[in-house]
């Protein structure tokens, strides 16, 4: 087999989650390409047992480079009548379902308002249906520890993972080692954990379940360490990397929200790093704090998600006018208003573009996949503190929650960037400019450059408030021009696929690996397809419109009602195909494949 | 030291000052810019913050660090700063419209974390910028272009507010007293952590005159009491009147032949905040009007409790190399 | 009349409730149903706005119009709804996140205005919704995945803080006990203006049994003390224990052998707000923690106030109609 | 003279609005059709004297249709030093020049930062310099009143009322009336200033200081009456309108911002048309609580100016996921940030757009005029009402200060709306939809319409909240598709000028009357120019792209970085000349003109 999707699911409370992790991390250190997919219920916690409260985990792995968690899953592991309803409908003809029987009791299929037990009535037929007494199972085998049923209970997910390390031949080392660190203190409940995963292994070893198990050879990775890393994870460790590479503090200010809050904890934790997360009493005070930090000179940030953004908006026009650093992380969920908190999307775009009163420019920038949410994190502080000016960091639930391989880099490896604060200096004019027009980054505490600064128009060079209407338009202008030249700073659109394509599939942010995967696979089908996706988007890459006129048809592929296609309309006066699709889900690859194909 | 040599002069900037004539405000940027020399801080060091009303103009006319931000968000800005740079006095000026009405929030929440920032509510009743509408402190039934019937609004008590929100430095000054603002500064300033001072201010143009009543020259001994901590709460031209605690209400006698209860002695050192809601509930006309320090009590810092959190950190895990960060999971080599 | 008939299961709607098992808000939703029989109120004048947090999807489960708002905006919606129909009884449902943190100065406007709406704030002292994090009711040190080393925030009161913003009534119930609940809400219901309760709950995910040191049956009656009007404030398993105030501190005694100070009666009929503010202060370990009705003083409505200047403004001028007002300027004709 | 431009200059207490008003009043009732722009100084009351503390009101009075306060005056009023200063680069070359000599003294110099004195150095020789000591010369003429020096001061601004009416030949008696209704309380002060307004006429008749007075005709208007009217008056009078025609009351939820707090005035006034003004304690709450009143059944409106749209955002797409009525009135302000609040500027379109996360569709209107104000404002309730969605109406600075003669309308001749609450019902689905896609409006307080509704994403039909993927692309849909059939219930995109021509001119909302007399101007040089401007935005009109397509050549001008430009670019593949500007001024005519000829 060249690669492989499970998915696990189950009930919020079946660490479904946490099994999912586990064969992740397994696979990655056996050499497997892996992607993964956690779909998390909303976020209240829903009844046990009901189709709301299921918790998702999908990963496919791989021995050839991979760039999504895959379509559709080969094996779908569903611990109870709601987890199968959920997710029966993605699972492939043919696929293998496993599936824990004992949930299947009369209670559990009313709360998943099944009426007749599907084990029963045919309609699984066409799937490699394998039902099994799990929990009984799994009660036997952590019999020797004597731990309550309720206890032996939680233990079911290391049975059926044991189950699926051994259809997949993988060895259990890591996850034995994992229970052992994670349990170390609860002898008994690290005992049953051990022995669920043992007792799973062994089940499916000596009961010829499967008629094999299947081999996913290691990938050919590129040598090096590596570990595996969610969005959320790599964005965070970027900001942290930044700031030393910067040689200055990290400050962070956020409020809690679904699903950037993972950034505050997990920023949180870095304290020796010198991290200061601030968690303020909204996301006004949160990006205002970051404000004042960035003013206090150190790396400012804050994060959120889309709704927050809208509280921002007229703070991050302050750090406009006063042009001051900071970098704002908008981990976007699917909106309007609250929308669906768990669920992913791109339809924050025009809003980091245009969500504020006045002409008033920001970078925009979106990582595309997990890993890039590291570099994308460092390149927004290298721009925002080069350039005095607010820079969008536009993630988005999929890739902060997904996982990928990440090749460790080497500090020497790494971009530098070198900033600079003003030094004393006599008749110090804050809004005088340096060659990218950037306006000197004055710190209090500095002694003979004590100056104002306001949300109010700034004379240039002395930085006083004017009304002058000559002035009102050069600073306009400046604010413009300053985010326009980064062009010249940054990489040229490239180009993946077929160099004699006719048609470019163009996307932006988070939709890379599917875009990625179905070019691939046009590609490999012979058709002339190639692609081009958008990391920076203000300003976008210099050669932009040259690419662009390169090739006969344009498609633009985004999780939302248009916007990048909009923002290429505008600038470049081009026609476009569009595949837009708004429904909480990234994209699968099939989707983008019958869209090219039908075109 | 350098410091030591600063003026009054030195803290003014080179900005016109734009109030209206008789504007209050220019009696407190006089006191402040008096205060400045002897704070022993560098010019440098001090940095006035500021949201937007007439009041929230003050830091153009300061030659410090100046910050005037937006509306109502002084505090929180101030609250990055002062984190960023724990060795800055941060000074928010801020309006009974800036601090009360949008600001409301932030102002509660900085204060109950006691941030060490000095936090100068001008309370003029109305909001000047904006062309007198009223405010958060207006009088009920006070007509403006916006309440033309007359207002409404219940108005609140800016001391209030602050106790409620745990404010460890509380106090209240008037424009019409140089003397007692300067007094007042200075305690604010030494205090360590959050300071709140509301300072009744002369709206000349929409609420002209609005404190006379209680602070000009020939009512003030009878229509306000000066709290000065260890002193009886006396007051009167004569100082012959004090103020009365019987069971749970407050009242005013003379001296010389006291009514029930007990006369009250100024304690602003008081942990539990009962005493200082006391003098909170204090309101003209029916009681003189407090006026000086109500609450002064150490509590920890929030910066110092960070940094203490960093360098706590720091101790137990020394190693801040990216290496051991990219490294801190499960990690594996392909070779 | 169609609403006597009314019987708690009217007042389910069809939705599943969708907390965690365990979770304190099932037993305040149950109260609450059980309660809305006996207002008089039908069923279709009952309106439930709420925020956003896990207390706020508490419309969902309720069988009366409902509105899940935005995040801390719930009061500011409930006053719009309120002020139009000013004949709905309008329920706002929030918790110590959304009501004090993001929602902290609405809460203080709506009640300052006494806008006739009752607010019932959830307060588990955690952000439950999104997994745990520290609120502005948690205690210092309190370790989260945002406060790993504990979280350095000063916690507020929200009793405090509402008698600050000049509540009419103001309240604190408790999720372990559905007859005090029930009471206090209907006592609340009856009052004409803001009402505020303050209802402790239990998060079983994310803050464990945090007020069982407090409201656990059998430590119950030793670590609080039920407000009555009228009664003394006495406690104990025995009731053989009261509260004293001793010139600006409380403390408990025996009652057979009383320490020096006065034994406090309850009061919250008084227009002054120190007695509120004393009881207000009184904190477990320290002092027994009250709960009941902390203050219920009558205060003109706001609604009544915009309809009594419409009708007055009728009076005066009666004529309202589109000719008289297109012609209520300087007007010429052209020929 | 066919027109005549005079603009009233003087320190903030100098009671220029005053002047500038009267005079507009009495020409508007002589019959000559005008336009205003005043010019107040920013919000902080500059020291007297100075430049910044200049209060300036200009009237362009015509025999003809105009359509702009005018570019250039042919007379200068100026009151001080600091009034010349800021004002004098506008007045034509050989303009009058009226100025206030006893005002030029040392101080008054210094205060303005002129080094020598104007009047005594040449530099106005280009003008008809008329010096004449005003202060003096009222002080005289009030003396028999026996007021104080200061009040008299007070008057010189009735005398130079007094010089103009005299020069323009204008009667007095209007202003007269108004004096004495004015100061009927305080007789001295009264007298004053008729004397003052005499003295000021009769002072400029005897002394022959003028050549002749000027004749400007009264405009040949159409027949009926009328009054003077700002945009704000004008929007405020209009949303009492709808209010009247719909039945329905008035809620107007606000925070006072500069230059939108007149509205809140001018509505506060209006209790006995059952209106309730609601000063809430800032933006947010100013948007919830209409909110909250258009739940319960209001005509819901929210007003401010930029920096407030951005607090609102997030309240904004409640009401757009929740479909309730709302119009949102944004008298547009020179932003980023606080940017200059008190001058004019278009550059909010964007951000009414785009300015929530997530796929949020308003309506967008923008009134051309401040009559139009009236009219948009009750169309604002139409759409909102007749649609469920949220409407913004943008106006800004320039017409919501500026002031032209409104023919009072019949009542009869207003448009018709009806609204229709649900009513009781069983089985009550609050997410239904009627054929142009409304759901039903329903009211708390109707028996059997209990329902539940939010900010996360509903179920159709039912309403419930849902995370299902196909309702979220549905609902998308619906919301979109909804704001896009508008198209079809507004009216279709006019064209003005040549019918022939092959340039056209496209501009939106307050900038009107400078495009249109732009267009006036080159036909009348023959030039083939037409002109179309938009005041539905969003939707389009339904003709716009046939309407554009015909057209070589298409200018678009607006006082912004090119906003519609882009709307209209990314829509309708066009290609466009653009003039931007972004100086907190109005458009003048010749700047469009030059842009014409030189294209
Ligand atoms: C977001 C926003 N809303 C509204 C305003 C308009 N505004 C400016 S200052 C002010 C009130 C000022 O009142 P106060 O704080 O009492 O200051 P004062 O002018 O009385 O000193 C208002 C409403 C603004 N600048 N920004
Ligand atoms: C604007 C905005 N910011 C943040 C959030 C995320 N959020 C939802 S609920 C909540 C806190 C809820 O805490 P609380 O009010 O105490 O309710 P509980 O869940 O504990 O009942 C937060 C931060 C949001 N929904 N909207
Ligand atoms: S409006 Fe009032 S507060 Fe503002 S500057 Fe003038 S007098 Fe002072
Ligand atoms: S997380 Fe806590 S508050 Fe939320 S439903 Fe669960 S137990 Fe209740
Ligand atoms: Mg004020
Ligand atoms: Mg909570």
């Amino acid at each position: 087999m060249e690669s492989a999707t499970i998915r696990f699911s189950g009930d919020s409370g079946d660490g479904m989650q946490l099994t999912g992790t586990q064969f992740t991390n397994t696979s990655a250190n056996f050499g497997n390409d892996i992607s993964t997919f956690p779909d998390f219920p909303a976020e209240i916690r829903a009844p046990a047992g009901t189709v709301p409260g299921v918790s998702g985990f999908q990963i496919n792995f791989s021995t050839h480079d991979i760039h999504t968690p895959g379509d559709r899953p080969n094996v779908l592991v569903a611990m109870n009548p709601a987890a199968l309803k959920a997710n029966v409908a993605d699972l492939e003809d043919g696929g293998l379902l496993l599936i824990n029987s004992d949930a299947f009791t009369k209670v559990n299929l009313k709360k998943a308002e099944y009426e007749v037990n599907p084990l029963e009535d045919g309609s699984l037929d066409r799937f490699r249906l394998i039902p099994m007494a799990l929990t009984e199972l799994t009660h036997r085998a952590v019999e020797p520890t004597g731990i309550s049923k309720k206890e032996a209970d939680r233990c079911k997910n290391f049975f059926a993972l044991g189950i699926m390390y051994y259809l997949f031949d993988r060895n259990l080392e890591l996850s034995l080692t994992w229970i052992d660190k994670k349990f170390g203190k609860v002898p008994d409940i690290k005992e049953a954990n051990r022995l669920a995963l043992l007792a799973g292994y062994n089940f499916a070893d000596t009961t010829e379940i499967f008629a094999d198990a299947y081999q996913v050879p290691a990938a050919n990775l590129k040598k090096g360490n590596y570990r595996s890393l969610t969005g959320n994870q790599a964005v965070a460790m970027g900001f942290i990397t930044a700031s030393k590479l910067a040689g200055r503090p990290l400050f962070y200010g956020s409020y809690p929200i679904t699903p950037a809050s993972d950034v505050l904890h997990e920023l949180a934790r870095h304290r020796h790093f010198g991290v200061q997360t601030f968690q303020a009493e909204d996301e006004i005070a949160a990006v205002c704090a970051a404000i004042g930090a960035a003013y206090g000179g150190h790396l400012a940030l804050t994060g959120t998600s889309g709704p927050g953004i809208c509280l921002k908006a007229e703070a991050i026009n302050l750090a406009v006018m006063t042009e001051l650093p900071l970098v704002i992380l908008n981990v976007q969920r699917a909106g309007p208003s609250t929308g669906m908190p768990t669920k992913t999307e791109q339809s924050d775009l025009l809003q980091a573009m245009y969500g504020r009163n006045g002409s008033s420019p920001c970078v925009v920038l979106a990582p595309a996949t997990p890993g890039e949410c590291f570099t994308f994190a460092i390149e927004a502080f290298r721009l925002a503190t080069k350039y005095m000016v607010p820079v969008f960091l536009l993630s988005d639930g999929y890739i902060a929650n997904g996982a990928e391989p990440w090749r460790i880099p080497n500090e020497a490896d790494l971009p530098k960037f070198e900033i600079t604060y003003a030094e004393s200096q006599e008749n110090f004019q804050p809004y005088s400019r340096n060659n990218h027009l950037a306006r000197p980054w004055a710190v209090p505490g500095t002694p003979g450059l004590e100056h104002r600064i306001g949300g109010l128009e700034k004379a240039h060079l002395s930085g006083n408030v004017s009304y002058d209407p000559g002035n009102h338009q050069l600073m306009t202008d400046y604010r413009a021009m300053k985010v326009r030249n980064i062009r010249e700073d940054i990489p040229g659109l490239e180009i993946y696929g077929d160099p004699e394509a006719e048609t470019l599939l163009v996307g932006w942010g988070g939709t890379y690996g599917a875009l990625f995967t179905a070019v691939q696979n046009q590609n490999k089908q012979g058709k002339k397809v190639a692609g081009a996706h958008f990391r920076y988007i203000n300003p976008f890459p210099a050669n932009t419109a040259e690419v662009l006129a390169r090739y006969k048809r344009i498609v633009v592929a985004e999780l939302n009602e248009g916007q990048l296609d909009f923002l290429l309309k505008a600038q470049f006066n081009i026609q476009t195909h569009t595949l837009f699709k708004v429904q909480g889900k990234p994209f699968m690859v099939r989707e983008i494949i019958d869209f090219l194909n039908a075109l | 030291m350098a410091e030591a040599t600063l003026t009054k002069k030195d803290f003014q900037s080179d900005q016109i000052v734009r109030w209206c004539p008789g504007c209050g405000d220019y009696a407190i940027l006089a006191a402040i810019q008096s205060v400045m020399p002897n704070l022993g801080v560098p010019k440098e060091k001090i940095v006035f913050v500021s949201g937007i009303g007439c009041s929230s103009r003050f830091p153009y006319y300061m030659n410090t660090y100046g910050f005037h931000t937006i509306h109502g968000r002084a505090p929180a800005i101030a609250t990055g700063l002062k984190l960023s740079n724990p060795d800055l006095q941060v000074f928010v000026v801020t309006g009974d419209g800036d601090g009360l009405s949008i600001g409301g929030n932030h102002l509660l929440h900085v204060l109950r974390r006691n941030i060490d920032v000095k936090i100068l509510l001008f309370n003029n009743k109305v909001y000047g910028l904006t062309k007198g509408q009223y405010s958060p402190t207006s009088d009920l039934g006070f007509k403006t272009k916006s309440s033309p019937m007359g207002s409404l609004d219940q108005p609140i008590n800016p001391i209030r507010i602050a106790l409620a929100s745990e404010a460890s430095f509380v106090a209240r000054t008037y424009d019409a007293n140089i003397k007692h603002m300067t007094e007042t500064f200075e305690k604010a300033a030494a205090h360590k952590g959050s300071a709140f001072i509301e300072i009744l201010q002369n709206c000349v143009i929409f609420n002209k005159d609005v404190f006379n009543d209680i602070y000009e020259r020939d009512v003030r001994s009878d229509h306000m009491v000066h709290l000065e901590e260890g002193e009886p709460l006396v007051f009167g031209a004569e100082s012959d009147k004090g103020v009365f605690l019987d069971g749970f209400s407050l009242k005013t006698g003379s001296l010389e032949a006291p009514p029930a209860g007990q006369l009250l002695t100024h304690q602003p050192n008081q942990e539990s905040p009962i005493y200082a809601n006391l003098l909170a509930a204090m309101e003209y006309p029916q009681l003189p009007l407090p006026v000086g320090v109500f609450r002064k009590v150490p509590r920890p810092g929030y910066e110092a409790g960070v940094q203490g959190q960093i360098a706590q950190a720091r101790t137990k895990q020394p190693d801040d190399s990216l290496q051991t960060l990219f490294h801190s999971g499960d990690t594996w080599e392909v070779k």
